[in-house]
């Protein structure tokens, strides 16, 4: 019996992303892996079921996931969808356990192996399989766009009959993955683009996009990559300088964040005051908190002064096309390493595998869920 | 004794040979003329032991004439005007052949034992010599504006060739007849030699001076290799071929920078630009790349003025580097962009941001009019209307009062386009037809990739 | 000397004055020119020893043209080269490599 | 007494613009003219009263209105604020009178000398007054970010981890001045962009900004830099022609238009059949009628098979900054040549005058507006 | 007749130039042997006619020996794989030194009533032709395999020098003593200089032959200039000394291209490759700009692998325009850019994109590995992990398992990068020693454009 | 030949030899030691001078083993530069201008 993937609809509120997309759906035809699609699960990211070759279209979430060895998802299901599933079978999506402590008591109750992908470790192998590097891409370049689209002037430079017009300033705070790519969409629109991030080694990085990097006199790298969270005092001293520049922005795009904690609050609302009205912010990070104070997440928001704060959720899902292949690449590579003659072989010592399970057998295997979970019981 | 003469002889010829590659590469041109230098005073004084040199008179004589030749020349060469150099250069090269000319007479009229092979030679030289001398001399006169006209009339060039034939036969009779020639024959054959090196140059225009002048260089040299064959000197032999080979390639090099064969410099009588450039109506001005590169390279201040022409070329690209290139080089440089560049508001910012051209380099009519006269050249590029001075000054001009780009306000302007094509307005443009504007003729990219190699060799 | 051997020096001359010009920059064209209308001034050299040897007046006369000449060719060629090349004076701007 | 200059709100829907910025506030009174500002005028341009350096600011328009020489405005007065000016003075705006009958009239009555902007010559010297082009130019920019912004897929080509998403196809129809620059914005954001226009001339143009020009086998260039207008049966062709590129494409931007006539149909609704779900059309013939047959002016409506229409309206007032401070240049660069020492001098034999005046001393003096007004009356 | 002879060699000597020259570019180079072989073939007819060969025998004898040495001379060349080039370079090369030395040993045997140069020159070619012989000879055993062992031993140099210093010694008693030395001595010079051929060779490692033969090649032609004075024959004398004097500077530049002195590789050594290629960590191998230049240019396929030091350095421009060239040329040129190339996703496609470079010839991992096999050179600008074999072969690497651009499998590498610096995940790089990649040092964007102005030059 | 004169052409065929290959690119390096390598097979007129005005059979045999020899080098040179240099052969590619 070959191994049966099935993919279903997301239901979480302005998901348009599907976790599968017909070219992935092919490859794991390819390698002897059957997939089941709900109908019309692509449809959102303008997959039609039709372009779907060789895939078992069901009408029901519940009967689809009542037959499949692996589900995989965008976001993490409900406990409804997860009820739906055979006992002991895999579940690979984006879990963000922390935030659904039902829902993965329910996964471990169901001896459900689940894989959260925003665990994989940030190893050179594991890269292919980085939702969190691929998505946030999508959603710094959709970070620019959503800045050059709320902006009341121009990006570019643009001399003309009737006068020349003054490219915008365009700054980025935090310089990971979407900080890079917003740096790329906005110089290549044109504007004036400066960037600040608290790692020092962003600074080559961001002159090799061609745009200024904002350097400070405080530094904040941490391990494996990511930043590490600063003092109070530390935080103030950048936050006054930072605000400098600031307020000479036309549009600014934050991005900051540090793994597992609420974002950084790195633009309070003194640093808004001291904004151009005609500015506007992008606060990426609101899916954390936002790094401004005066973020609402999920609402775009006019400040007293006239500044725009659009702190939108969920971005990748705005460029759902693109979103969905990159996802479905990356469960592909993560999943098809796995499969071993269309059976799958889980080496639980592999350091990707181990690193991103969530809960096996009825047991939490991640340390910090487990904990949590067992501190709430 | 003559041992140390020989080894001079041979170190001079081996310096001058150093020397000359030395000055074919900018950056060790100069160490090259005084390596060449130390050569000739070396060969010079170890010629003053030479054995064939009896007699205190002679000695008294040789001494007079080197200060009286060496000092008028050094001083006359000191004091004159940088633009006047080319016509210095065919003086002394005149001076050169002339003296070869006279070496050649010197042996001939002694009749000193010459084998057949060394009084052919003799002759040969003594003939290339006359010809350089009297040719040069008249070069230089042109040149100097003390011969204003070209003289040319019908049949011209029939007559010059039977003067050549003739001087040629008495020169092999001369060759032929052992020592049996009289003095009479010799004087003939010099004088007729000296009447077709002025006879083959004054048809020529003074635009073409320079090729005439290198070629001329290239004759001296080699009479001087023949003499040097006469008198048995090696030095004076591979001096003067080394010289003659040389010439003659830069001869070529230069009459293709010119665009022009070398038969149709010498003998076409086409291109006569003292009598174009006092036409009245103005002529387009045209000028190579490579000296629109030395123009930018050694100026304070290039603005460049891009226009329709540079975006259908896709030029942008090459003039930012070319621009990087005079940046190095210290030079200021400043985009001016018109307001109406191109055929959309602000198609030449879309175009500069894709090349990479920071802004601040980038400056609108208003902040960079004022500028245009303090700037040595304008560089305009593919833009035509824009820098319109009709625009100005011609109430009828279908574009009179549109602002312009005061590019004619510059120094110098160059000018890039494809040919005579008009701008987007259809009309003529004065500017291209200026004192001080050359075009440059050409698709904008390849004239820029152009600009942007011979910048480097600058 | 003899002949062929003569062709040997004219031919190799010949050869190195052409390769050391074939790959000069344009702007150089002038003050090669210049460079090797010096080297010809060597003529001052065959000069001197016509001079020297010369016998009779007329002889005497030529020779004596002869070398006024050849030193004006070497020694203005020095001078007018010299300043021409001035402007290839290594200054604070690069050098093209 | 020197000349008075004033400036009101738009009042119109959504508009945002505002006819004067502070900058040629400045310049106004630089040749002694003082110019009055309805307070709040600029803001929703991000021009507060305070950046008017030297500006009365007055709080009610029909105040203002009562006491200037020249009233400008960005787009028509109401018949209201007609009223509120004296008799006689001068009115300058884009006033598109052929749908505004009422208020010419009333304009006549009045014996206001109105100059509409939109008539100005295209001759050389009159392009820095031209607001056509300034305001087109900023449509055609804001366009392409529009497309970008609603396309559900990447505008540049990304080659990552998670696979190489490939670039989005950008097509234009309609290459005067809004199509090159929406041509030049979305070649920018790294789409491949191709372009048609009836006018074979705009193949170089569009060359020049690195697109493709499409080449269909009809020509319709017309007079003056316009295109005239096509034969149905030319039409049909061309559709015809068309709809095969426009199948491939991921946006498509339309600009086409004639001259005081509604825009070209080009776009049936058989050529939407044709196009890819995913596909999003930027009609910015909408203001007159549309391109697409399925354009409903104003709105964004989505098609039986997902393709977005988007049909926004005044366009140009979604970027307001820079479109004010163009329209303000334009407006100056056409007033100021009128004043002479302080004074105004009209000279109506003056071509631009003389073209764009549309009442007089009483007098319709534009020939198509007399005669349906005439034809009304 | 004897004229005849005479300008036979003459003009042998100007094809014999004129074809090196031509060799010398690689458009040209090969009209250039066959000039050469028309020049050779010429003054080797002419030769049969010198007045000096006497008697039926020795004509017979010339015959006989033409006909076996170049019999087999001939078909051994024709048949020898292309692999074994280099030995059979030594081989023949071995053998002009060789008859160079044996020319000297007849004239030596036989008194041929030398002057005191002539003689003196005579010693000085054979002992120089000699070792060429037998240093050659050895050069070729080791190429070819048959001898494999390289000598070494305490005190080896202090014994060569030895023995260098008593053949001189031999040879300057020969040279002075007019015609009063006998047989046995030059026995002993000649046998010595052998000797020493063997000795100088055999400590030499099979990296460094090339240049050792190149040495060698320079030497044979000296010898064979310096026989050719005392036979008083110009063309010898040129063709050996062109050849001496090239063959020396050649020696330097291929020293120079495995950036080591060329004492470094006669007397320390070091340079044993037989035993280094078996050693694993091989060494990292210089090129210059130009070289590359040539060899992308003459290519059919270039695929460039540009890296986050392409970002650094901005070189996007650059790379294109070189690009653009070599298009012109008709090489196919493809980019192909690895899924994590740089610090983001797209990032080489934002740099590409901003260059202009058009979308069809970028091509990522899946679409272009395959072809790496069939390409010609790999240029890779400033990358480093994402080329990384490690990530293959190595399962302990931090990056085993990430998949990599196979520029390995290409016929050359070449790798652009400042120094030694690691990338990303701070690792070394084997790909950079490999045998067939060379590392062009030097910030990206000044590297780039020193190859566009190469290209330009080819 | 006079000794000075032997010296003049030694030193412009030096100078040629240098000027001739300064400028070569790195591919060409082999077969341009090849093609100077067939090039000294000019050894070949000098030993068949020698061989031919060889008198007693020492010489002889000397005289023989160096045309061998020569002839070797000529012919193998020759052989070996062209295989090396069929590699360049022009093919469709455009010329440098
Ligand atoms: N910016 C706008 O918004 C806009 C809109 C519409 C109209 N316009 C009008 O367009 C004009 C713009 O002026 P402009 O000075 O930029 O351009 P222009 O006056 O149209 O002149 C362009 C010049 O470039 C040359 N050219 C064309 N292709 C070339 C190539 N490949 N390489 C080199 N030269 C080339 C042409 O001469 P050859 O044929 O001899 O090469 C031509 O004379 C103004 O008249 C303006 O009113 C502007
Ligand atoms: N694409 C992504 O999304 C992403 C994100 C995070 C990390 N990464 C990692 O980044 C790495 C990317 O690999 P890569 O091959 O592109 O780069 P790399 O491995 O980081 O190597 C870059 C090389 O470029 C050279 N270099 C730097 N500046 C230069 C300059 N100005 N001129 C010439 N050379 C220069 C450096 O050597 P010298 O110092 O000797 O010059 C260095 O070895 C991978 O390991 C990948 O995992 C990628
Ligand atoms: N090893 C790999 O292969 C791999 C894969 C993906 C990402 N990475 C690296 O990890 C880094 C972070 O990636 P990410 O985008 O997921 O990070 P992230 O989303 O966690 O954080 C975004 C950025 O915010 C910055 N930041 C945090 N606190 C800040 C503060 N107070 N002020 C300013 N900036 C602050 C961080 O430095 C980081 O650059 C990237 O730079 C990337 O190079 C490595
Ligand atoms: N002389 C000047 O100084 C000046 C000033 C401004 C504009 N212009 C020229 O006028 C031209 C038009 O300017 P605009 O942008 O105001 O034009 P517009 O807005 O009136 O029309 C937009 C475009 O639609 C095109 N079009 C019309 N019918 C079409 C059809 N059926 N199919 C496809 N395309 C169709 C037209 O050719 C035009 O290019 C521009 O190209 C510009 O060069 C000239």
């Amino acid at each position: 019996m070959t191994l049966k993937v099935g993919v279903i609809s997301e239901t979480a509120e302005g998901e348009r992303r599907v976790a599968i997309d017909p070219l992935v759906a092919k490859k794991f035809e390819k390698i002897g892996v059957s997939v089941l699609l709900e109908a019309n699960a692509g449809k959102d990211a303008h997959f039609d079921d039709a372009m779907y070759a060789d895939v078992e279209v069901i009408d029901s979430a519940t009967k689809l996931s009542g037959q499949v060895d692996v589900l995989i998802k965008v976001q993490i299901p409900t406990v409804a969808e997860v009820d739906a599933m055979q006992n002991g079978s895999i579940l690979i999506g984006t879990l963000l356990a922390h935030k659904y402590p039902d829902v993965v008591a329910r996964l471990n109750e169901k001896k459900i192996t689940s894989f959260a992908m925003e665990l994989v470790p940030r190893i050179a192998r594991a890269q292919s399989m980085d939702v969190l590097s691929s998505q946030a891409a999508v959603a710094g370049y959709k970070a620019a766009i959503m800045g050059a689209d709320l902006a009341p002037g121009f990006f570019p430079m643009l001399t003309t009959a009737a006068g020349t017009i003054r490219p915008s300033k365009v700054i980025v705070i935090g310089v990971g993955v979407a900080g890079l790519q917003a740096i790329a969409t906005a110089k290549r629109l044109g504007a004036i683009v400066e960037a600040y991030d608290v790692r020092p080694e962003t600074k080559e990085q961001i002159e090799s996009l061609g745009a200024k990097a904002i350097v400070l006199e405080i530094s904040a790298s941490g391990e494996g990559g990511y930043a590490r969270e600063l003092s109070d005092d530390e935080r103030k001293q950048q936050q006054q300088e930072l605000a400098e520049y600031i307020a000479t922005a036309d549009v600014l795009i934050t991005t900051a964040a540090v793994p597992g904690r609420p974002a950084p609050k790195i633009i309070p609302e003194m640093t808004v005051d001291g904004m151009k009205s005609r500015a506007v912010i992008i606060d990426l990070a609101a899916e954390s908190g936002g790094n401004c104070t005066l973020t609402q997440p999920g609402e775009t928001m006019t400040h007293s002064n006239g500044v725009v704060i659009h702190a939108p959720l969920n971005v990748a899902s705005q460029v759902p096309i693109h979103a969905s292949e990159m996802y479905a690449k990356n469960i592909f590579n993560f999943l098809s390493p796995m499969i071993k003659e269309g059976e799958l072989a889980l080496d639980f010592d592999d350091e990707i595998i181990k690193t991103s399970l969530l809960t096996h057998e009825g047991e939490i295997k991640h340390e910090a869920t487990r904990k949590q979970l067992e501190g709430e019981a | 004794m003559d041992f140390m003469i020989k080894a001079s002889y041979f170190i001079a010829a081996g310096l001058f040979i150093y020397g000359l590659k030395k000055m074919s590469s900018p950056a060790s041109a100069r160490d090259g003329i005084v390596w060449a230098g130390v050569g000739m005073i070396l060969a010079t004084l170890a010629t003053f032991f030479h054995e064939s040199i009896h007699g205190l008179t002679n000695y008294l004589l040789i001494i007079i004439a080197i200060a009286i030749g060496g000092y008028l020349a050094w001083t006359s060469g000191k004091k004159v005007a940088m633009t006047d150099m080319p016509q210095m250069v065919a003086l002394y090269n005149g001076m050169g052949g002339g003296a070869a000319a006279a070496i050649a007479a010197v042996e001939l009229i002694q009749r000193s034992g010459m084998n057949f092979t060394e009084q052919a030679l003799a002759v040969v030289g003594g003939l290339i010599g006359t010809i350089a001398f009297s040719g040069s001399l008249i070069a230089y006169a042109k040149l100097q504006g003390i011969m204003r006209k070209t003289i040319r009339f019908p049949m011209q060039q029939l007559l010059n060739a039977s003067a050549f034939i003739i001087t040629v036969i008495l020169g092999l009779v001369i060759a032929f007849s052992g020592t049996d020639y009289g003095l009479g024959i010799l004087f003939i054959f010099f004088l007729l030699a000296l009447v077709f090196g002025v006879m083959m140059t004054v048809p020529i225009g003074g635009a073409d001076m320079p090729v005439v002048i290198s070629l001329f260089n290239a004759l001296t040299g080699l009479a001087v290799g023949f003499e040097g064959y006469v008198l048995d000197n090696p030095a004076m032999m591979i001096a003067g071929t080394v010289v003659g080979s040389a010439g003659f390639l830069l001869t070529q090099l230069m009459a293709k920078a010119m665009n022009r064969p070398i038969s149709n410099v010498l003998f076409s009588n086409f291109g006569d630009a003292t009598g174009k450039a006092q036409d009245v109506s103005g002529s387009m001005k045209e000028i190579e790349a490579s000296d629109v590169s030395v123009m930018m390279a050694f100026a304070q201040k290039v603005v460049i003025v891009p226009g329709y022409g540079m975006a259908v070329a896709q030029a942008q690209h090459k003039i930012w580097e070319l621009v990087k290139q005079l940046q190095e080089r210290n030079v200021t440089v400043k985009f001016a962009i018109h307001p109406v560049a191109g055929r959309m508001p602000g198609h030449m910012n879309v175009l500069l941001a894709e090349a990479g051209v920071p802004y601040d380099i980038i400056y609108d009519l208003d902040e960079i009019n004022e500028e245009f006269a303090t700037t040595d050249v304008t560089l305009v590029i593919g833009a035509n209307d824009v820098v319109n001075p009709a625009a100005r000054t011609d109430p009828n001009s279908p574009i009179f009062g549109m602002p312009i780009l005061n590019a004619d306000k510059s120094k110098n302007i160059i000018v890039i386009k494809r040919g005579k094509g008009k701008g987007f307005s259809g009309i003529e443009n004065h500017l291209f037809f200026a004192d001080n504007t050359r075009m440059l003729y050409g698709d904008a990219q390849a004239v820029a990739s152009e600009l942007v190699s011979t910048v480097k060799e600058v | 000397m003899e002949g062929i051997i003569a062709l040997y020096i004219f031919m190799l001359a010949a050869f190195t004055g052409y390769e050391v010009i074939s790959k000069v920059p344009v702007i150089l064209h002038t003050p090669l020119m210049s460079g090797s209308n010096f080297i010809h001034g060597i003529v001052l050299v065959g000069a001197m020893v016509a001079l020297g040897h010369a016998g009779s007046k007329l002889e005497m006369l030529f020779g004596f043209i002869a070398v006024i000449l050849a030193a004006g060719n070497a020694a203005g060629g020095y001078v007018v080269t010299e300043r021409m090349l001035e402007m290839f004076k290594p200054s604070d701007k690069k050098e093209s490599k």
